[in-house]
């Protein structure tokens, strides 16, 4: 894997253990950089929406709103079960249940894709689309991301589950169970934002 | 000092240079003297057999004086500069003193288009007079300028004014200067704007009253009516709107 | 995972070896910092020959304005374009920040903290490949149909968003895919150097031992960090509006053109910054090394190197002062601005200070970075005119800004590299250079540099702009006075070209023939000098500890005039 | 340090006033929300690295010190499952 290392200078000689494990340094100094990189997008939908006659501009369709709350609704579901999740880690001989509420915290988060998937499929026979506005360049383009983002923490809470599978020694997956978990608290945090930026507002 | 290459011809780029004077006076003396202290100090202690460096950490406060007193006067320097650059901004960019007359400056890839008001001193009427690289003024009046761009991003920039601002398309941009000496002078484009962008060159030119009649005079509507037509750009009173836009294109 | 990691990698790689190790993964599939800081600087000198190629020509046609150049020909007004652009994306992007950052930051961090490798060497070495493959969809965008891109390295919309007003489809879009491409690269080197810094240091290495250039490396990368994420968002949008046709910053559209400005220069600005700290923190360890002083204020410059980072996110305007932003705003940026020149001053001092009662012995790294401090300073003190934002309307986007940033890049991202390579020659390459050679490359070079940019002010003060590929068509510029000016400043730049061969020939003599180097030729006493001469793969037969800072020269209790910081006592 | 910044921040605003009465060449240009807009842009995008670096730097030393209070002098073989319980995700 990415952060896996043949050579971990902090691990192999005999000395002081740091106090913050590698992976999550990383991860942190990361997730500002996304920070930043979300709020630029940000800014320019603000700036753009703000100099344009009428948001969203005529003849374009309207964002379903309610359908994408619930959605919401499943996304932060996913990482509250996360949550839960770790906290079962944490505890002795819990591993097993742990590795199932993480399944369904990934299944939840899969739906979510799905979902928007499906939507995105809807908007786009509507008549929405890149190139048809600023408003539909920008809803692609911000929503996109964020689905992007939720993909690839997909994949590292994916990693996290096959590592805690009973064949393997699930105690060794503490790093990784943190990193993917930051990075989905990030992915799922951003996106309230999103929705009320973008959807409701 | 700047004026020793090149005149100043507005009322605010008396300004500039004094501001830049100003500037050159005080980083002048901190650079000359830190300059100065560093070879005095490259001489004076040089390597020598048998000497051994001084060890001086930098943190007691009796040895941190030596770098904080001159930052102290950094900081005052810096107060100064800023004061006086505050001011003269708010002349220059923020301040628009009324008008004697009005002109309207296109800019497209890669010629400049001026509207002149004409005898009555408005634009959008018959008499306005448009003319390509050929901006002609008065000396001693105030004059607006409507900054426009076609295409690209584009700079009004006419360096004996000190004068300069970037033209945005779908933007008009108002500002103003007030020539103060006769001449002939170049117009640059001072911002990328392709592959034309180094001809983008036009000129100016400030006149006296009764040569800028005379001037005046020699246009006829008919001549100047077909660059007009080329440069009628709808006035973008609302930026950013789909009808403007279309008409850009 | 890294425990098993760890296992794995003892039990298939054999690469841990060294002496097992092939050409190919002992020097170009490694993990081995210091190889991937070799790559990098490497590249980056590569790519500085081609910066400095496109340099030449577009000095010669600006003082032979229609004569063809030698070794190109004839210099169109799109080819001139295509070399401005490309020399300062080049310089800034493919050679100061490789060679600054990545290459030192790779070669020193774990050297100077005392550990063996980065924490996460492959991710390491991704960060190198994927540089490299930036390097090469640069290179190739110079070479497809329509040419470069050559809308300044600034890329403005509308020019640089739609082919039809660059006329360079795809050179522009492959321009900005590199660029897309260089900072992923750099993003993931920056979350290295960081932890790194924090979780690997040797035992007994407090916050304040750390080296000077360590802690500028670092803050940095988190200026590097917290604003790359806008300049990749306008990246984004910017190729969207190229490929795909949406119009974010084509008022066509809706979009807004000063959008992009904003998202550049929150970048921009702070990247500035991002290549000097590295720069100034060589220097800070050269002099100390050969004043044979400690380090004036080490606390002083550590914490005025935080103030210059917080405020260099809050300067970035102060690059659109004419381009139609509220002026009230400018205002506020030029404070801001002006603000920014304190800290850098106060480090200047320190520096200044450090020379005060040393016993200075002028090598070539010493007279390399004292000349960082004497060249950057005039760069440091014409940055006051542009800051403030009543005579940037006059400078703004004249050859006085030209001449102002050369001063800065030129110390920061020449000077600052061979100040670098120079001093750290020795433990890089187990070789001493020729001093005689060194000499004469550094003159060479520091008087020429001097007579190009110092004529370049005066052509500023006279109002010439820009990115013009002829003067002839301005009337007032195309002067004989002025002519000669730039005459004279392209011959001192040919004359500082040639003068680069006498370092290229020292650098690969000395590789090869160079007299061998100790361990510690230059008695310094941070933990890189430690390790053997070349540094082993693994860095240190047994890790150091350290007992003490980085700086104890010519300490009352030490036995010699240095005070090594893994020496107990 | 500190008096310098009022002293700039008087200046700063000392350049607002002006402006609304004598009018001024290039604040009106776009429309209002727009200028709003890059205003509140502006002062987000500069203020949300600070405080993320900051905070970030705060867990850091709060963590440090923790660490430093809990595990003096001990070496990492002894509590390899000790470590991730202590650990808790930063808030984002």
């Amino acid at each position: 894997m990415l952060i896996g290392t043949n050579v971990d200078p902090t691990r192999h000689q005999n000395r002081q253990k740091p106090p913050i494990a590698n992976g999550v340094v990383g991860i942190a100094i990361f997730v500002v950089t996304e920070v930043m990189f979300f709020a630029s997008l940000i800014s320019a939908y603000l700036v753009l929406r703000s100099g344009a006659e009428e948001w969203p501009p005529w003849g374009q369709p309207r964002l379903p709103v309610a359908a994408t709350a619930f959605n919401t609704v499943v996304l932060l579901l996913s990482g509250l079960v996360l949550f839960k999740a770790y906290q079962q880690f944490l505890k002795p001989d819990r591993v097993s249940v742990s590795r199932k509420m993480l399944g369904l915290s990934i299944l939840l988060g899969l739906f979510f894709v799905l979902f928007q998937g499906y939507e995105w499929i809807q908007l786009l026979q509507f008549g929405l689309t890149m190139t048809s506005s600023n408003y539909g360049g920008l809803f692609y383009l911000i929503i996109g991301t964020h689905a992007v983002h939720v993909v690839a923490a997909l994949f590292f809470l994916l990693h996290t589950y096959s590592m805690l599978a009973p064949s393997r020694i699930p105690q060794l997956a503490s790093t990784e169970f943190v990193v993917s978990q930051i990075f989905w608290y990030f992915v799922v945090g951003v996106w309230p934002i999103l929705y009320f930026l973008i959807y409701l507002v | 000092m700047i004026e020793y290459l090149i005149p100043n011809a507005s009322s605010f780029g008396g300004e500039i240079d004094y501001l830049f004077d100003l500037i050159t006076y005080i980083v002048g003396f901190w650079f000359i003297l830190t300059q100065a202290i560093i070879f005095y100090f490259i001489f004076r202690f040089r390597h020598k057999d048998g000497v051994k460096a001084q060890y001086l950490s930098g943190e007691e406060h009796h040895e941190a004086r030596w770098v904080h007193w001159p930052h102290y006067a950094v900081i005052a320097c810096d107060v100064i500069i800023i004061i006086v650059t505050v001011r003269i901004w708010l002349d220059v960019k923020m301040d628009l003193p009324p008008p004697d007359d009005k002109i309207r400056v296109v800019a497209q890839q890669w010629t400049w288009i001026f509207v002149h008001s004409g005898p009555d001193g408005k634009l959008d009427t018959a008499d306005d007079i448009a003319t390509v690289n050929d901006l002609h003024v008065q000396k001693d009046k105030t004059y607006h300028f409507e900054l426009q761009s076609k295409d690209v991003l584009h700079d009004f920039s006419v360096p004996v004014f000190r004068l300069k601002q970037d033209a945005v398309p779908g933007r008009t941009i108002t500002g103003w200067f007030k020539p103060t000496k006769t001449g002939e002078w170049d117009i640059q484009c001072a911002e990328m704007c392709g592959i034309g962008h180094g001809l983008m060159g036009a000129r100016i030119i400030v006149e006296s009253a009764e040569s800028y009649s005379q001037w005046l005079a020699r246009q006829s509507v008919t001549k100047t009516g077909e660059a007009l037509a080329a440069a009628s750009v709808e006035k973008p009173s609302l930026p950013f709107t789909k009808e403007l836009n279309r008409s850009f294109e | 995972m890294s425990d098993t990691g760890i296992a794995a990698g003892h039990a298939a790689a054999p690469h841990e070896h060294h002496e097992e190790m092939d050409f190919w993964s002992k020097y170009v599939f490694s993990t081995d910092h210091k190889i991937i800081g070799f790559q990098y600087m490497f590249t980056g000198m590569f790519m500085a020959l081609i910066g400095g190629f496109m340099a030449y020509v577009f000095r010669m046609q600006l003082a032979f304005p229609g004569e063809s150049v030698p070794l190109f020909g004839q210099v169109t007004s799109g080819d001139y374009n295509m070399l401005i652009t490309n020399h300062g994306t080049i310089m800034i992007f493919w050679v100061a920040m490789p060679v600054l950052i990545a290459a030192l930051g790779n070669y020193l961090i774990p050297l100077m903290l005392g550990c063996d490798d980065m924490v996460f060497p492959r991710l390491n070495r991704l960060s190198y490949q994927i540089f490299l493959l930036s390097a090469i969809v640069l290179i190739i965008s110079f070479i497809v149909p329509g040419g470069g891109f050559g809308g300044a390295w600034t890329a403005y919309p509308p020019l640089s968003a739609s082919a039809e007003y660059n006329h360079t489809d795809w050179g522009s879009s492959l321009w900005v895919l590199a660029v897309a491409l260089e900072f992923a690269a750099f993003l993931l080197g920056g979350i290295n150097f960081l932890t790194t810094s924090m979780n690997a240091r040797a035992e007994g290495m407090k916050m304040m031992d750390i080296p000077i250039v360590v802690w500028m490396i670092n803050v940095a990368v988190i200026l590097f960090m917290a604003s790359v994420g806008p300049l990749i968002a306008g990246a984004v949008m910017l190729f969207l509006d190229q490929r795909i046709g949406t119009s974010f910053f084509l008022p066509a559209g809706g979009g807004d053109p000063v959008l992009w400005q904003h998202l550049f220069w929150f970048f921009g600005h702070p990247e500035v910054y991002v290549v000097l700290l590295p720069a100034m923190g060589v220097v800070a360890e050269v002099i100390t090394t050969f004043s044979r002083k400690k380090l004036f204020g080490y606390k002083t410059i550590l914490y005025t190197t935080f103030a210059t980072g917080v405020l260099s996110f809050t300067v970035w305007a102060h690059h659109q002062f004419v381009s139609g932003i509220d002026p009230r705003m400018g205002n506020i940026f030029a404070v801001t601005t002006l603000l920014i020149s304190i800290p850098i001053a106060e480090i200047m001092f320190c520096y200044v200070a450090t020379l005060y009662g040393g016993s200075i012995r002028l090598t070539t790294p010493m007279l390399w970075g004292l000349s960082f401090i004497v060249e950057f300073l005039l760069g440091g003190v014409t940055g006051i005119y542009l800051g403030a934002s009543a005579m940037d309307v006059y400078f703004h986007d004249t050859y006085f800004v030209l001449a102002h940033f050369h001063y800065t890049f030129f110390p920061i991202a020449i000077i600052g590299v061979f100040t670098a390579v120079t001093y750290w020659f020795p433990k890089m390459f187990g070789r001493m250079m020729n001093e005689t050679l060194g000499k004469i490359h550094f003159w060479g070079t520091i008087i020429p540099f001097n007579c190009i940019f110092i004529p370049l002010f005066l052509l500023g003060m006279a109002g010439q702009h820009r990115r013009i590929y002829n003067y002839n068509n301005f009337p007032d510029l195309a002067t004989e006075n002025l002519q000669d000016l730039r005459v004279f400043a392209t011959s001192a730049m040919v004359i500082m070209l040639l003068f680069q061969i006498p370092f290229i020939v020292n650098f690969f003599y000395s590789l090869f023939y160079g007299e061998k180097a100790e361990k510690n030729p230059w008695k310094a006493n941070t933990l890189e000098w430690v390790a053997e001469s070349p540094a082993p793969h693994g860095n240190f037969k047994e890790l150091p500890k350290v007992y003490r800072g980085p700086y104890e020269f010519s300490h009352p209790d030490a036995k010699e005039d240095y005070w090594p910081q893994n020496v107990p006592n | 340090m500190k008096m310098m910044k009022s002293i700039a921040v008087v200046l700063a605003f000392t350049g607002f006033f002006p402006s609304l009465s004598l009018g001024c060449s290039v604040c009106f240009v776009g429309k209002e929300a727009t200028m709003a807009a890059y205003y509140g842009t502006a002062i987000v995008l500069s203020l949300l690295p600070l405080a993320m670096v900051g905070a970030l730097a705060y867990w850091v030393f709060r963590r440090y010190q923790q660490h430093d209070s809990v595990s003096a002098g001990e070496y990492l073989e002894n509590n390899e499952s000790a470590y991730p319980k202590q650990q808790s995700a930063p808030t984002q």
